[in-house]
């Protein structure tokens, strides 16, 4: 049901630890800027915009009033999407539907955020996220609630820190070809392990870093004779309000990836993932969750996700290359992260990723995570 | 336009309050800890039980009308020691580091209750332990969350 | 283009200073189940959920998220929409695209807020929403951002303020038929002069308060055999970030309202508004908004909307009922307002108003007023 | 569930820290502050001179490429009195009021700017006066908002 749509441009500011040269809106811009001349547009051509961030990370709470000169949305339908760390998955998928169901053939996604703004109290931004009375008081942010995650699954699997580690080892392998990557230098897993501990079982080298960054994606009903990549399957499952309520006990923490890979597996006739797809771009907050949640992709058996990085499979050269950007682990500009995961990946479907290129992509996988543990799943193949 | 010779930034430091209802259940809830109980909801329509207590079911979204109480003990499903600084947004200042908190199914509960645990070396915890909720001395409660300690291992442990 | 889309039921709280009985969930709650009761529905009737407030003035930085149990959203499409002072409309005009796509049957729209969470600094909040560097130094607030506009909508046209000051007194004449008002005290035209002054011109009882309340709205593509009020028309004007650029100086302060009224009526077919209209549940923010708005969208010649006021055509029994419900001037609860508009003016449209009904209604103007001077409009119809 | 005897509320007061970056068109406008200039940016394609300037030019969103300076003066085109308190979200405690700001549309400007007023008696101010701007002494100005103090009435007036 519903038009069928294509991504077809791209732009992505560089990733870094404090973009001061440039102001929200201008680095907005920069992104929108480079997405427009990916994809052969004046800003005319563009019918609906939505962006989106984590306004409290910046204490501007009309993000979209302040970002609207970057985007070009003055007298433009124009929405705001703020899911927390699916924001960015959030906004392809609002974009998506809004070409989908026939009313904007052109819109743009912009999702951003400048984490230095608020100082690096990052943490302090998502415990204000959760509720006031019963979670505030224990929970330190993403790094605990993750962390809490990893002690379950290490628990249930057995899989051992150093195994963990070699997630960030590769990741940092990749980003050294990418130059939008805020973090990368090469690391080992000795370092990983020696890295200081913030809350255990994760270590420093463990968790993603935090950005100032934006990314753009053209989204489009008429791709015309452009490169495109087309969108193959959406689905989103957010849960519930407290944290207690989401770890009730499911055979893997976050339930909710699996629930939305199904459904998108479905609309895509996936049946056998880790043969079918080509690339992944997964948002791997922490070195932990992309294990657990490889297997919530049906990419390794429960249990056995290690293997994929252990024996080179995730490898940018391996049969089923995750993460050829470097990932989350190398740059999140919060707002903009779950966004550049589609970034990236469409732009490996349109053979159009330069120095991160994998040979012969023909279908992409790409998740998004935030909130209570919620999930975004989005296939990207070259057909329609 | 100019080259960027010194690139200024502008420092806010805005100091807010909120004052959150806990609502009915909420305030049952508290009140309870005031008096030395764990008081959870339960579905009339499909049995959950949840704790803290809630309007809404979160299986069914039927109104949750039944309070019960359940005994202060349960199972530890996960936990954490958390080591890094960071800002409490309660006090505006650093949070005083380390502590451990975990997931903690309480028996009879159908989901799980994040709370602080006694003990802060996560080598002498473990999923599955047996943990029993300690409440303030009875004198010194006053109806809020921190009247609920923490969980301490239990018998079986 | 697209699906026709209707609304076939709403749900409000009574609106109060402060709700300290419900925890903000249950507040929601209480909206959503009487939307429900009011659609025919039950919750598995429900495709997607759209949910606003404008979370710094809670504090609760995933507002989704803490909403999600009160609203019946868990598991379901979930978007949350926050535009300032537009969510309320905002969230309609996202319901309407969603149902009128083709691709969810059935959407519920939810704004809510407890302003009283933040022990009444909501003026702090506002200001928090604009450009930190050039205007949070100057702005108070919603209040001095409309008194500048009603400086100059005064300076413009010479209207007095015992005028303006007609607007709030019909509003609480309004208001003491409606259960759901906050604020429903007759008030008189000497007692408005002499109320404090907060910005100049306007004064304590020109301004809406700030209440704690819900509405939820359920639109549709299948109505079935049910009452209907059929959008006809929907269009939203958001502009610039900066104030500054606002004002610049068109004839009227709120250009944005023109555009999106002039947008509305094309595809309504409204020609006459004046005439064509059988009621209207305008965001009036102030006594002063309501007068530059009714010119804004065609009612009055500019410069004489005050004469509605005073001859009586703007009653509730009068040949142009302006805000039978009391409008914003008697409640407010900014996420929620501007939805309430749209609710009050479906339920006229439907026959189902209750004390507030007015005879005959056919045609309904709804408006919604935030942000940067961004406005949004709504018709609805008892014909689709 | 039972009745609500005694509704609960729990208190929350975050203080957090913000540094907003200027950028590169920021910073040349605060620069120009420092030396008592005003600095506006021009768009090549659409001629609108914009202040503060900005990379993104409202009328056409081109890139507004030359920095032109204006003449310290321009019109008063609305105005208010702030006579209600508020906490301040730059301090966390109450703005000193009253004060008077409003909206000026420098001499060669597009757009007009929000600032302070000297004049605290609304009945002395007008719509369509002329103002012009008063800056700090040179020696204490540091490239801050506040170099600018105001505008005053100007000659004409
Ligand atoms: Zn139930
Ligand atoms: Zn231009």
């Amino acid at each position: 049901m519903g038009e069928r749509v294509a991504i077809i441009g791209a732009g992505q500011t560089p990733h870094r630890s404090r973009r001061l040269d440039v102001s929200a809106p201008e680095l907005i811009d920069e992104a929108v800027q480079a997405a427009l001349a990916d994809a052969g547009l004046e800003p005319d051509g563009i019918d609906a915009i939505v962006v989106g961030n984590m306004e409290h990370f910046e204490g501007i709470h009309l993000s979209d009033l302040w970002a609207v000169e970057g985007t070009g949305g003055v007298g433009k339908p124009h929405l705001k999407i703020a899911t927390g760390g699916t924001t960015g998955s959030s906004l392809a998928q609002a974009a998506y539907y809004l070409v989908a169901g026939g009313m904007f053939p052109t819109v743009l996604a912009v999702g951003w955020e400048r984490l230095s703004d608020s100082e690096g109290e990052t943490t302090t931004g998502i415990v204000t996220a959760f509720d006031p009375i019963y979670e505030r008081p224990t929970l330190a942010g993403a790094v605990s609630g993750l962390a809490v995650m990893a002690c379950q699954y290490q628990a249930r699997t057995g899989v051992r820190a150093e195994e963990a580690a070699l997630v960030v080892v590769q990741a940092r392998e990749n980003a050294a070809r990418n130059p939008h990557a805020h973090l990368s230098k090469a690391v080992t897993v000795p370092e990983v392990l020696a890295s200081p501990l913030l809350s255990s079982p994760l270590r420093y080298l463990d968790m993603c870093p935090t950005s100032d960054g934006a990314c753009a994606v053209v989204f489009t009903s008429r791709p015309g004779a452009r490169r495109a990549a087309w969108v193959r399957g959406v689905a989103s499952r957010h849960n519930h309000t407290l944290l207690g309520d989401v770890a009730e006990g499911a055979h893997d923490y976050i339930n909710t990836l699996e629930q939305a890979a199904a459904d998108a597996y479905g609309q895509a006739g996936i049946r056998d993932p880790r043969r079918e797809f080509d690339v992944v771009e997964m948002y791997e907050p922490c070195t932990w969750a992309a294990l657990e949640w490889a297997e919530s992709l049906g990419l390794a058996p429960r249990g056995h996700a290690a293997a994929l990085w252990a024996d080179g499979t995730a490898r940018r050269d391996g049969d089923l290359p995750i993460n050829p950007s470097g990932g989350v682990l190398c740059a999140n500009p919060i707002g903009a992260t779950g966004l550049v995961r589609v970034a990236e990946a469409s732009a490996q479907v349109r053979a159009a990723a330069g120095p991160l290129q994998v040979d012969g992509v023909r279908t992409a996988l790409v998740t998004g995570f935030g909130g209570s543990f919620w999930s975004e799943v989005m296939i990207l193949g070259s057909e329609a | 336009m100019s080259d960027l010779k010194a690139p200024i930034a502008v420092r806010c430091t805005p100091e807010l309050v909120y004052n959150y209802a806990a609502g009915r259940y909420g305030s049952l809830f508290l009140q309870g800890l005031k008096e030395g109980r764990i008081l959870a909801s339960r579905c009339r329509r499909c049995a959950r039980t949840l704790v803290p207590p809630r309007l809404a079911c979160t299986g069914c979204f039927g109104a949750m009308e039944d309070a019960v109480e359940l005994e202060p003990r349960g199972e530890l499903l996960a936990f954490t020691l958390v080591a890094f600084p960071f800002l409490d947004p309660f006090t505006g200042i650093q949070r005083p580091i380390p502590y451990c908190y975990g997931m903690v199914r309480f028996a009879g509960a159908d989901n799980t209750f994040q709370y602080f645990l006694s003990e802060k070396d996560p080598a002498k915890l473990r999923v599955g332990q047996p943990v029993r909720a300690v409440f303030r001395a009875a004198a010194e409660r006053v109806g809020e969350m921190a009247d609920l300690l923490y969980f301490e291992p239990g018998i079986g442990g």
